[in-house]
Order: C-alpha cells, then sequence, then structure tokens
C-alpha cells in the first residue's frame, strides 16, 4: 500500500473541501494513503514571494521539515502549494547557505529540513504511482462518453524543464480516458486561468478566465477537469461574473479530477462534496448529443 | 565589478536562483510578451521591462504596472529562449517596489498581498474574509455587488470559512518568522 | 581562487596531460580565457598510456602536494584504447599510495576532450581545493634522488591502511 | 642527477606576446630568473622579446644560436601547439638541429587563465625551469619520412564532397566518392531555387553531379558507408560498406521500367522530406547520379512476402539480382575530406509551434520541395489538402535556433532562406507573406540587396520571435485560420496574425551521427556535433589529425557559396600534400634496445598498432617505425625498461618534473605563491 505525507493547503480546508473530500475518498479506494502533515502552515501562495523571499522559502521549509520527519513524500492537490514546496526543497538542496539561514528560523519551531523530501502534485500521484492501467482496472462506472476537458493551469508541469513536455504534456488525457471519459483536445488547455489576478486586476483575469471556458466550449467540452483549488474557483465561481461581464452565458461545470475519478469509482456524491458547486454536474443547457447525465448505478 | 552598483545588478541580486545577471543576456526577441496572456494589459511588456532595467531606467520601471500583473503562470520562462527566469524577474520586482515603497496609485496588488502577508504571520493559515477589506472597496460599485454576491453564495454552499483557522504550534511559528523578518516590520 | 596567498596554503600540483585531448583542453581553457588555481603544473606526454608510475611517485618525492593525471575520455584516445592502461595504473598506484602513507586524495585522474576547457578549469579548481583541505604533503625532501628511502621508510614505519593489509 | 657531463649551452626566450602574456607575468623578472638561477644547469642567455614568433624574434634566436653556439633552445611563449613548428624551423635556419628546441607554454597554460600576478610570474619560472631541465635530454633528430598515397577519400556526395572530389579529378589524382544515399547530391538537389540570385538548384547542380559520375578519376561508391578507418597521413586503409542496391549495375540501363512496374509505394522522408512517395525499387530523383535504382528492402513486398518480383519480370536486362549482398571494399587513401552535411532540426520538439499538430504549419524543407515544379505538388503552394492557395502567409524565422533551449548557434542560412520563401510565395500565390525575425541577418554578396527587394515586394517584416501558432481562433476573422502570437517587439503591441499556412524555417543541425563519424576517424567534434577545425580563423579546413579535411556544413551551418568554397579549398590542401609525395612526420617513436629485452612479450599485446613484432629466434622484440604511432604505452610497460620513446624519454621527463618543482635551483628560491 502507497503512502504519501499530504499537505492540504488552506483552500482545501473550506473554500475546496470537496476536493480534499474526493482526493482522500478516491485515493483510500486505490489503497493509497495520504497522511495529512501535523500542524502544517500556509505555503505562502504566491503573494508571500511578492514580499520576502527569504520569508516565502521558510514557510514552505517548515512544512518540507515537518514531512521529512515522517519519512514518505510530500504530496500537494494545489498546483500553487505544489510549485512553492518543490522549488523551495529544489534551492534549499542547492544552496547551503538559505539552507542555513532558514533552518536557523526553523530551529524555533524545534525543525530542521535537511533536503530528503520528493514533493509531488497530487495528480503525480494518480498519474504515475497509481497508473492509467491501475486506474482503469478499479472503475466501475466508467463515465461513458462524457467530454472532459483536461485544464492543466499552469504550475503543475511549469516552469520545471525536465519533466515531460511542458507545451503539450498528456497525462491528464490519460487519466481521463482511464476513466472512461473522452479527453478533449482544446488549445488553451496549458493557458493561465488569471490565479490571483481576480483580486487585483479583475477584468484581465475575467478575460483569461473567458477565454478559457470559450475555447473549452468550442470544443464541445461538457465539464472542465482542474487540478488546482485556484483554477476551479476562477473558473466556476466566477463564471456568473464572467457572463455578465462579457454577455456571455457560460454554465459549464468545473470538477476536481478527483470527484469525477471518484464517481468513476461509484464513490457517492455526498463523500465527493459535489453539490457545493455554483454550476452543477446536472445535465447542462447543451445540445443533446453532448448532454451528459450522471451515471445511473451511482449510490 | 564596478562600485556603484547599477539598477541592473540590483534587481538580478534579488533573482535568488540566479547567477551573475541573467537580464543582460535578453535579446530582445519578444517571446515572453507574445507569450504573455496578460500583457496587453501591461503598460510596458516584460521584454520593455527587461530592456529598461538594463538601461538603468528605475522610475519607470517602478512606475510600470507590468510585473504586477504577473499572474506567475510561468509560460515566458519556459519559453525564454535565453532561459532568463522572467517570471522570478517579476516576483523580484514586486518586492522591489514594496521594499521601496514605491508603486503605481490604485493598484490592488501591493496592499493585498501586504495584508495577505499578515494574515499569514497571525495565524500560520489563510482566512479568506479578512482579505476582502484590502481590495474590495478599491472595487467600482458593480464589481463590489458582484463580489458580495459570489462570496454569499460561496458562505451559503459552505465554502467560505467563518472562523480563521490557527495552527497548533503558533507561538513557535511566530518567533521562526521573527527570526526572518522583525515582527514590526509587518504587524 | 587564490587571493591573498600569504595565508592559504598554496599546494603544488604536477599534472600529466595527453598530447591530444587533456592538453588541448588546457589550451581550449586558455583561449577562452577561462580562470583557474595556478597551483598546477603541466606536462605533455604523447598519450596518458606512457604515465609510467615512476613519474607520479617522483613527483611525489620531488615535493608535490599532488598529482593531476588527464587524458582522452575513455573511446577517444587517439591511439584506440592506451588510456584504458593508463587507469589501470592508475587504480595501482592508489593502492601503493596507500602503502606508502599518501592520502590516495591526492592522485587525480581526469578524462576530458578537446572541447571540455571549462570542465577542465572546474576540475581543477575543484581538486585545488581538496588538496588544499589535505595541507601539505608532509614528506619533507626536495632531494629527488632520495625516493627508494623515502619509499622504503614509509612502507616500513608509516601506518598502512586497511585496504593496504588487504592489498598486501 | 639532472645533470650530464658535459654542459650544454641552453638559451632562454620568454615572449610577451604583447600584452597576452607580459599583461600577467612580470616577463623581465622571469628572464632575469632564469639566467641566475638556471645557470647551472647550462642557460647562458636568456632573453625577454615583445613578439618572439616574429621574423625578429625568431632572428633574435639564431643570431644567438649562432655567435653564442647555443646548444638548446628554450622558448617560453604560446602552447606548442601553436607555434612548435615556428621555433624548431627558427632552429634549422641556425643549424641546430629542430628537436633540441622546447617550446613551454605560459600564455594558455598561465597568463591566460590566471589572474594573481605573482602567482603566474612564479609559475612561469617554474614552467620555463622544467622546459630547461627537459631540453638537457633532448637528442638531435630526423623527422620520419612516409610516402603520400596520391588517393583521396572525399565521405559524403553533397555540393561540397561534389566540388572537392572535382576539383583533385581535374588535377589528375585518383578520388573515392562514397555517398550514403543512393545518389550523389545532397540537399541541394532538394532545393527549387537558390537565393539570392533565384536560379534553378537542379539547373547547376545536375551538370556537376552528372561531371563527377562521368569522371575517369572519380569512383563513386553511392549507397554506401565508410565503416573502419585505420593507418595515418599519407596511408589510411579505409574500409567501406558498399550496401546491396539488388541488382547489377553493369547490366543496368537505368530505364526505369521496373519503378514505374513496382506495385508498392512508400512514403519518401528523405527526399521528398515526407511530401511525396516513391517505389520499393527507386531512384530518390530524376537526375540522379549514377542513374541505377535500388531496391528498399525494408518496403519491398518481395523481401517482406516472398513474392511479386514485377521489377525483375519487367526488367528488359533482367540485372535484378535479389540474392544480391553487401560488397566490402578496403581502399588506401593518403588524405581524407569529411563533408557529411546536415540535419534539418526537428520542429516537433518545439510542441507550440504545432508542427506535426497543425496540419497547415510547414517545415522549411517540405517547402523547398512543394515549391520545386518537379516536387509533389508539382511547384504548387498549397495547403495540406493538396489544392486550396493560402491567401496569407507566415514565415517563422529562427526555428531550433539561436534558442538555449534547442540550438543556441545561429544557423546562418534561415534568414536568406526565409526571404527565398517569402518571394517564392509571393510570386506563385500573390498571398500576403508575414516574416516574423529577431535579427535579419543577410552578411555576404548580394544578400542585403535580396532583403531590400523583398521589401519593395510587400512583404511584411514583424521584429519578434514567435510565442506560439495555435488554432485558438477568438475572433470572426481568425475562423479556421492558424493564429500566430507575436510581439511586435518595434512598437510594443501583441499581435495575432491569422494565417492560412505558416512555415517553420528550421535550423540546420549536425547529423545524428556526426559523433560516431568524429570517432570513426579520431578528430574531435564541439558539444553542439559540428566537427572542429584545426584553427577557426586561419585553418577552417584542416583537423588536428593530419590528413583529415572537413568542407560544408560538417563544420558548421553554411550556405552554397561556402560549402563549394571549403570543398575546393580541403581540395586545395588535399592536392598540396600529394604534390609532396612524402611527408615529414614527428620522430616520436619507440625503440627497443635489443640488449635489454628480456623477450617477455608483455609489451607485445599493448601495442593498438600491433607494431611490435617478436623474433623467436633471438626472443626479442622489435618496434616497427612505420607502424608505431609514439603514444609510449610500452615504453611505460617494459619491466626491463629496454624500451625508450624518443622525444618523450624517461630522462627528460623525469628531469622536467624535477624542474617543475624547482629541485634545480639554489633552494632559497620560493616555490610558486
Amino acid at each position: 500500500m502507497k503512502e504519501f505525507a499530504y499537505f492540504p493547503g488552506c483552500s482545501l480546508e473550506k473554500m475546496a473541501s470537496s476536493y480534499h473530500m474526493s482526493a482522500m475518498e478516491t485515493t483510500k479506494k486505490l489503497g493509497v494513503k495520504l497522511n495529512e502533515l501535523d500542524d502544517w502552515n500556509c505555503c505562502g501562495a504566491t503573494t508571500y514571494f511578492y514580499i520576502d523571499e527569504l520569508l516565502a522559502y521558510t514557510l514552505c521549509a517548515r512544512n518540507l521539515a515537518i514531512a521529512e520527519k515522517t519519512g514518505l513524500d510530500v504530496v500537494a492537490p494545489c498546483s500553487a502549494c505544489y510549485k512553492n514546496m518543490f522549488f523551495t526543497a529544489a534551492h534549499l538542496k542547492k544552496d547551503e547557505d538559505l539552507a542555513e539561514h532558514v533552518n536557523f528560523a526553523l530551529e524555533e519551531d524545534n525543525l530542521h529540513f535537511s533536503g530528503n523530501v520528493n514533493v509531488k502534485h497530487l495528480i503525480e500521484v494518480f498519474a504515475q504511482d497509481i497508473g492509467p492501467e491501475e486506474l482503469k482496472r478499479q472503475v466501475t462506472n466508467p463515465l461513458e462518453g462524457m467530454r472532459i476537458a483536461p485544464y492543466y493551469g499552469c504550475q503543475i508541469v511549469r516552469p520545471q524543464k525536465e519533466k515531460e513536455d511542458v507545451e503539450q504534456p498528456q497525462f491528464f488525457e490519460e487519466i481521463i480516458s482511464a476513466i472512461g471519459g473522452i479527453p478533449i483536445n482544446y488549445p488553451l488547455k496549458m493557458r493561465c486561468c488569471g490565479g490571483s489576478l481576480i483580486i487585483s486586476s479583475r477584468t484581465a483575469a475575467l478575460t483569461m478566465v473567458r477565454n478559457l471556458l470559450q475555447s473549452a466550449v468550442d470544443n464541445q467540452a461538457a465539464v472542465i477537469a482542474t487540478a488546482c483549488p485556484m483554477c476551479q474557483v476562477n473558473l466556476e465561481v466566477y463564471q456568473q461574473q464572467v457572463n455578465l461581464e462579457f454577455g456571455t452565458n457560460f454554465s459549464i461545470p468545473v470538477m476536481y479530477f478527483t470527484q469525477l475519478i471518484g464517481l468513476a469509482l461509484g464513490i457517492s456524491h455526498k463523500k465527493l462534496g459535489i453539490g457545493k458547486e455554483f454550476v452543477s454536474m446536472a445535465p447542462t443547457p447543451m445540445p443533446v448529443d453532448q448532454v451528459w447525465g450522471l451515471p445511473r448505478k451511482t449510490t | 565589478m564596478t562600485d556603484t552598483i547599477t539598477f541592473g545588478q540590483e534587481i538580478s541580486n534579488l533573482l535568488h536562483a540566479a547567477e551573475g545577471e541573467p537580464l543582460k543576456t535578453c535579446i530582445q526577441c519578444g517571446t515572453c510578451s507574445g507569450t504573455c496572456p496578460v500583457a496587453g494589459y501591461m503598460d510596458n511588456s516584460p521584454r520593455q521591462i527587461i530592456a529598461l532595467i538594463n538601461l538603468g531606467k528605475k522610475e519607470q520601471v517602478l512606475e510600470s504596472n507590468t510585473f504586477w500583473y504577473c499572474a506567475s503562470c510561468y509560460h515566458c520562462t519556459v519559453r525564454c529562449p535565453q532561459e532568463i527566469n522572467i517570471t522570478e524577474l517579476m516576483y523580484a520586482l514586486k518586492r522591489y517596489s514594496i521594499w521601496k515603497s514605491r508603486y503605481q496609485e490604485g493598484l490592488i496588488g501591493p496592499t493585498f498581498s501586504e495584508a495577505f502577508v499578515k494574515m499569514i504571520v497571525r495565524s500560520g493559515r489563510s482566512f479568506e474574509p479578512v482579505l476582502a477589506p484590502s481590495y474590495i472597496f478599491s472595487f467600482k460599485a458593480r464589481e463590489f455587488m458582484q463580489e458580495i454576491q459570489g462570496a454569499t453564495e460561496l458562505l451559503l454552499k459552505g465554502r467560505l470559512p467563518l472562523l480563521p483557522a490557527r495552527i497548533k504550534r503558533l507561538e513557535n511559528f511566530r518567533r521562526m518568522i521573527g527570526r526572518i523578518i522583525p515582527m514590526g516590520g509587518l504587524e | 581562487m587564490t587571493d591573498k596567498p600569504e595565508t592559504k596554503f598554496e599546494p603544488v600540483i604536477i599534472g600529466f596531460t595527453c598530447n591530444w585531448c587533456s592538453y588541448r583542453a588546457a589550451d581550449m581553457a586558455g583561449t577562452s580565457r577561462m580562470k583557474y588555481a595556478p597551483n598546477v603544473r603541466l606536462t605533455r606526454l604523447m598519450c596518458s598510456g606512457r604515465l609510467d608510475p615512476t613519474f607520479v611517485f617522483k613527483a611525489f618525492a620531488g615535493g608535490a602536494d599532488a598529482v593531476l593525471v588527464s587524458g582522452c575520455h575513455p573511446g577517444d584516445c587517439h591511439y584506440i584504447n592506451q588510456n584504458y592502461k593508463a587507469m589501470r595504473r592508475f587504480h595501482l598506484m592508489k593502492r601503493v599510495l596507500v602503502q606508502m602513507g599518501i592520502e590516495p586524495g591526492r592522485l587525480k585522474l581526469l578524462w576530458a576532450s578537446a572541447a571540455e576547457g571549462a570542465m577542465f578549469a572546474r576540475e581543477i579548481n575543484k581538486f585545488v581545493e581538496e588538496v588544499r583541505a589535505l595541507g601539505p604533503l608532509n614528506w619533507t625532501s626536495n632531494n629527488g634522488s632520495k625516493i627508494a628511502d623515502h619509499v622504503l621508510l614509509s612502507v616500513v614505519n608509516g601506518q598502512p591502511s586497511e585496504e593496504a593489509e588487504v592489498t598486501a | 642527477m639532472d645533470k650530464k657531463d658535459e654542459k650544454e649551452k641552453i638559451g632562454v626566450y620568454v615572449c610577451h606576446c604583447g600584452t597576452n602574456i607580459a599583461g600577467v607575468i612580470n616577463v623581465e623578472e622571469v628572464s632575469t630568473w632564469a639566467a641566475e638561477n638556471l645557470k647551472d644547469q647550462g642557460v647562458v642567455i636568456s632573453r625577454e622579446y615583445k613578439f618572439m614568433c616574429s621574423s625578429l624574434g625568431q632572428e633574435l634566436i639564431q643570431k644567438d644560436i649562432k655567435e653564442l653556439g647555443l646548444t638548446r633552445v628554450v622558448v617560453a611563449a604560446c602552447s606548442p601547439h601553436l607555434h612548435e613548428k615556428t621555433f624548431r624551423n627558427a632552429c634549422k635556419g641556425a643549424d641546430l638541429n629542430p628537436y633540441l628546441c622546447e617550446l613551454v607554454s605560459i600564455r594558455e597554460q598561465d597568463s591566460w587563465v590566471h589572474t594573481d600576478k605573482v602567482a603566474a610570474t612564479e609559475k612561469a619560472k617554474a614552467i620555463i625551469s622544467g622546459g630547461v631541465s627537459r631540453v638537457v635530454y633532448h637528442e638531435a633528430l630526423e623527422p620520419l619520412h612516409v610516402p603520400i598515397h596520391p588517393a583521396t577519400l572525399v565521405v559524403g556526395g553533397g555540393i561540397a564532397g561534389i566540388q572537392a572530389a572535382l576539383e583533385i579529378a581535374d588535377a589528375g589524382f585518383p578520388v573515392y566518392l562514397v555517398e550514403r544515399e543512393p545518389s550523389i547530391g545532397g540537399h541541394m538537389a532538394q532545393f527549387d531555387k537558390t537565393f539570392p540570385t533565384l536560379d534553378c538548384s537542379a539547373c547547376i547542380l545536375t551538370p556537376k553531379m552528372v561531371d563527377a559520375g562521368n569522371h575517369p578519376n572519380i569512383t563513386l561508391l553511392t549507397y554506401s558507408e565508410v565503416e573502419k578507418v585505420d593507418g595515418y597521413v599519407g596511408s589510411f586503409v579505409a574500409t567501406i560498406r558498399k550496401r546491396a542496391r539488388s541488382l547489377r549495375e553493369a547490366d543496368c540501363t537505368g530505364c526505369g521500367i521496373c519503378w514505374e512496374k513496382c506495385p508498392k509505394k512508400v512514403v519518401d522522408d528523405v527526399f521528398e522530406a515526407g511530401m511525396g512517395t516513391r517505389k520499393a525499387i527507386y531512384v530518390p530523383f530524376p537526375q540522379a547520379v549514377p542513374k541505377y535504382p535500388v531496391i528498399d528492402r525494408v518496403n519491398c513486398t518481395y523481401y517482406i512476402k516472398g513474392t511479386c518480383k514485377a521489377c525483375e519480370k519487367f526488367c528488359p536486362t533482367n540485372c535484378i539480382d535479389f540474392a544480391q549482398e553487401d560488397e566490402i571494399l578496403t581502399v588506401e587513401v593518403g588524405n581524407v575530406i569529411l563533408a557529411t552535411g546536415w540535419d534539418l532540426f526537428d520542429t516537433r520538439r518545439i510542441t507550440q509551434y504545432g508542427y506535426g499538430r497543425l496540419p497547415n504549419v510547414f517545415t522549411s524543407l517540405e517547402f523547398e520541395r512543394m515549391s520545386n515544379s518537379a516536387g509533389p505538388t508539382g511547384g504548387n503552394v498549397v495547403l495540406r489538402d493538396g489544392k486550396t492557395e493560402p491567401k496569407v502567409v507566415g514565415i517563422v524565422h529562427c526555428v531550433g535556433s539561436r534558442d538555449k533551449n534547442y540550438n543556441e548557434y545561429c544557423s546562418s542560412i534561415c534568414c536568406m532562406q526565409s526571404l527565398k520563401f517569402a518571394h517564392l510565395v509571393k510570386e506563385k500565390t500573390g498571398a500576403e507573406v508575414y516574416n516574423f525575425y529577431i535579427d535579419i541577418r543577410t552578411p555576404a554578396k548580394g544578400y542585403e540587396e535580396f532583403y531590400h527587394r523583398l521589401l519593395e515586394e510587400g512583404t511584411h517584416f514583424i521584429r519578434g520571435k514567435v510565442a506560439e501558432i495555435s488554432d485558438a481562433t477568438r475572433l470572426p476573422a481568425e475562423e479556421g485560420k492558424l493564429v500566430i502570437q507575436v510581439e511586435d517587439t518595434l512598437t510594443g503591441n501583441q499581435l495575432r496574425v491569422p494565417v492560412d499556412m505558416a512555415i517553420l524555417s528550421a535550423g540546420l543541425e549536425p547529423r545524428h551521427d556526426s559523433k560516431a563519424l568524429a570517432k570513426l576517424f579520431g578528430i574531435s567534434c564541439s558539444a553542439d556535433g559540428w566537427l572542429i577545425e584545426r584553427h577557426p580563423k586561419l585553418d577552417p579546413i584542416a583537423t588536428m589529425t593530419d590528413g583529415i579535411y572537413i568542407a560544408g556544413c560538417v563544420q558548421g551551418p553554411k550556405d552554397i557559396p561556402a560549402s563549394v568554397a571549403q570543398g575546393a579549398a580541403a581540395a586545395a590542401r588535399v592536392m598540396g600534400k600529394i604534390q609532396q609525395k612524402e611527408i615529414a612526420l614527428e620522430p616520436v617513436r619507440a625503440t627497443i634496445h635489443e640488449e635489454q629485452c628480456s623477450g617477455c612479450r608483455i609489451c607485445n599485446n599493448m601495442c593498438p598498432f600491433n607494431a611490435i613484432l617478436f623474433h623467436e629466434d633471438r626472443m626479442v622484440s622489435e618496434v616497427n617505425p612505420a607502424l608505431c604511432q609514439g603514444c609510449g604505452t610500452c615504453v611505460a610497460g617494459c619491466p626491463a625498461g629496454a624500451i625508450t620513446g624518443t622525444g618523450f624519454s624517461n630522462e627528460q621527463i623525469l628531469s622536467q618534473i624535477n624542474g617543475l618543482l624547482l629541485l634545480n635551483v639554489p633552494k632559497k628560491q620560493a616555490v610558486a605563491a
């Protein structure tokens, strides 16, 4: 049984609780254990690096140090948290002075980070550690004919280069096919959702969201799958505001990939936190041939 | 090495991961700007910012909104033919302008960031509601209403926390931060 | 690298390069003006295969703090495969050094192609630092002719290390 | 121990090399130091001079040799690889055996790599003292003279190789021209027009190909590859695999019936760049030289299923020979010219440009074939659907070049190539053409003028590296088009340019197997994979290995004129060598002293060139000087110390070591820094 240290990140406590629930449920079902880090703190989001880089590294290092104690790889479901932790770990490994300074601060919490932690994004656990094949084997309610737009967003594949193709990765598609869905190919799958701009530069962000939704809808997506709470909020919660802003009438559900996997594994909506969406998974106002209803068999 | 540090060097020093002065190697090809999803909203495109820095035009750089528009999507970074980490550069510029507390009027970014940081220092966790005041009031009436609407709906869907989360070892945590920056600096 | 020489211990290192790759790597480092520590003094051989172990011991006996042996990358040897012979001799010499009570870290093997000037410079700097860390070779004779006694002495009185025992 | 009974008279000459050396090393100090401290070594005079390699510098040495009767000379200057010959000749000029002169490098290995002046100066002293101690043990040597075989091996039948072959053949010397493909001609044969004059590529190339094919002095070995190379300048022995064409060339008339009748169509991704098809038995293109086809056994139905044989049935001269086997030839040659050319950068690697994903994105070679009237579209510029003419075409420069993520170098031909494309597109379709460039580089005769011509023709030029090409249409105007996303860096505008066709002006890359080639011929290639020339400015033709020359793109990206020039230049160098009839080799050889040889035969298997033979009768080994390459491994290996290596004897090296360690100078002298 695979086991990982799990860093949920602030937004998964409430704003994206359904991501948390579905992540827990699906991994459990697939025989992967996620142990939530003891007393983790905020990763600093992007904003921290705006103010004080060192402080930002320290915040991430604290979580890394806690994870290191467990001796497990640490998994983050939020792309921003993942990116922050990944690069903090990388830099601390590379730069002794930085590590020394940061560890000096960590002493206050009786912690020390010596760089022996691998940081993974939750989706990597499904794409690599579990793998599409195993996933396929476990599926009980394949999402037959469901047209799913995989939305990678930014910080899962970027900026690392040694990863698979940073421009046209395929692992998300593989996961979707594995659970019986139809991964739709749309040009903006790697584009940015606007991130925190939704607050600081609203119009810009709304435009970006608009373009993304448009691109997905143009390619007949019935639902957009995300792997990041920030993206989910921007793409879903702000849909109505996009509509107000641009006179569009988007109404396309935006689900966490774990929720979709959960459905395919026959986990109940409640356990997956389905029902907290702004745009419900219920049949969406689209031409009949693209309508996708919930699988019958789900409990 | 000249004894007087150029603006370019100042900025390069803020690029933690970088060695030397990467900006100097910019060939002004425009890949970054062409890639940037928000370049249209920036008064100077990322490429122009690099040019301005290399030119030593500190004022112009600090007055521009470019780096506050960066959503750190890293798309420019993975495409730059000179392997300049442009996103990190934008971070660096944000830090620089906050330290010098020099930024364009009416930008939400800086105030929001500071509010966010203060919040973390207090609780160790993020708590959306306290953030609102930092930006909400700068919104125009319509935006304001929309935000409130969105927020209430989130609340109803049980997606907004009512009480701020706190970490357990908050005291250690704050002392830890104290070793990095004097509390006064932020409180 | 070498600021305030009076404070730091500056090791003297004798380097053996082959005519085809490593000597040209050194030239390349020069033509591209890469900077490295001035502690290494190079001798040119036609091929690292020419390296007679005596040269190395002689260098140590003569007061060198370390010896660098360099040649073409395995498979790139101008003489087909003679650098493999250099490699074998290198491992042999390391053992002998141990028996003579000399830290094996004072002998370094470095493969460098004609294009690897940068690498050559970098490695030399690394090596110089390593040797500096080891400190001066505590064999104080500047008379090469005494080598025989030295070898003898060090093997007899010197404390051969464990591997020396197993190999001896 | 370093000293010999009768004292040598040694002269030491320290070069300033302008400020190259004197800028870091205190030359005067070094020179005086040598005079004082190396006296006992036999140093009778020590001088420093601005440029030792200048004629004045050399005369200085010669004068001293004559007047002071020097018996040894040590020059401290640049690397021996640069000026060893210069100073040896200088000595020769003064009747001192050239091998009694030693050049030690205080530039490449001292002044250029060190900043600490004191340390550098001390090191220079050590280096010189090493040279002095060494030179004491030098012996007067005579260079070995080996005859030069008049034949030449030219590898690669592109324009550079053809040019080289023709030059040499016309001079009356035999040439073996080896080409991997079934026909010579190389990339140039694929092109339609050539910049800047726009004359038809085939028209100017074909005559040369025919000449090469018919030349009495040229042995054409197409569909062949060099597998092994032994020997050294003057007498290389190359082993060449002549792959089976599966037909008897003697009987074949090249009538073409076989490939008419062949039922098996194959996508031709070599000559047609995947744009067209050929048969399983084929000649790559009509003007192919030689005219005989080959059977591509991977795709031929007969070799797959064992049936068909259509070609055999219809061949009027029945020359088809399915059983034919590869031939292995060994040829002896005096010199080698490598002209193996380039591969096209694989544009798939830049995924954001969509090649392979978006049908109407084309590579430069694809466009060359498309615009070629003999090509798959009969010279019509059309979209992938094969009929629609584009209204708007975008040409992307620097694809895969000038980009640290792919190739850092500039491929140097892409600008002109793109301009040519722009012109052809406009000419053939009248479409609007956009050039997206970082810089326009037109540094050759008539190139800038061509650029101006394009400007006048109204081609649009947008300065900006294309960020991405996508089908992410947003505005009505973009419907069904490709959108090229780029910043116009001159105005700072973010552009979305809708085009029907995008052409990627892909860069040139070294042949995928260039490293293997370099290894095969024992020469070095750069990190990029281009072969390294002897000197980047003064000797771009020769390599570090005597007798092996490089021409054309194998040395780095270049256009046709430059390739032709290099081919001719290489030929000239080779002919010069051949004319000398024989060549002087460094007399660096191993010799075995019979009386000391115990006949243990350890050295015998040590020698990679089998230069050591064993005399059963006398029970001693002997070195064959013609085969010995002078590596010296046997010298180091001989347990009896019976082998000496001329030029690198134990005495020489051991005393150089003493010198380097300053054991040969009065004690008080501090060791470097």
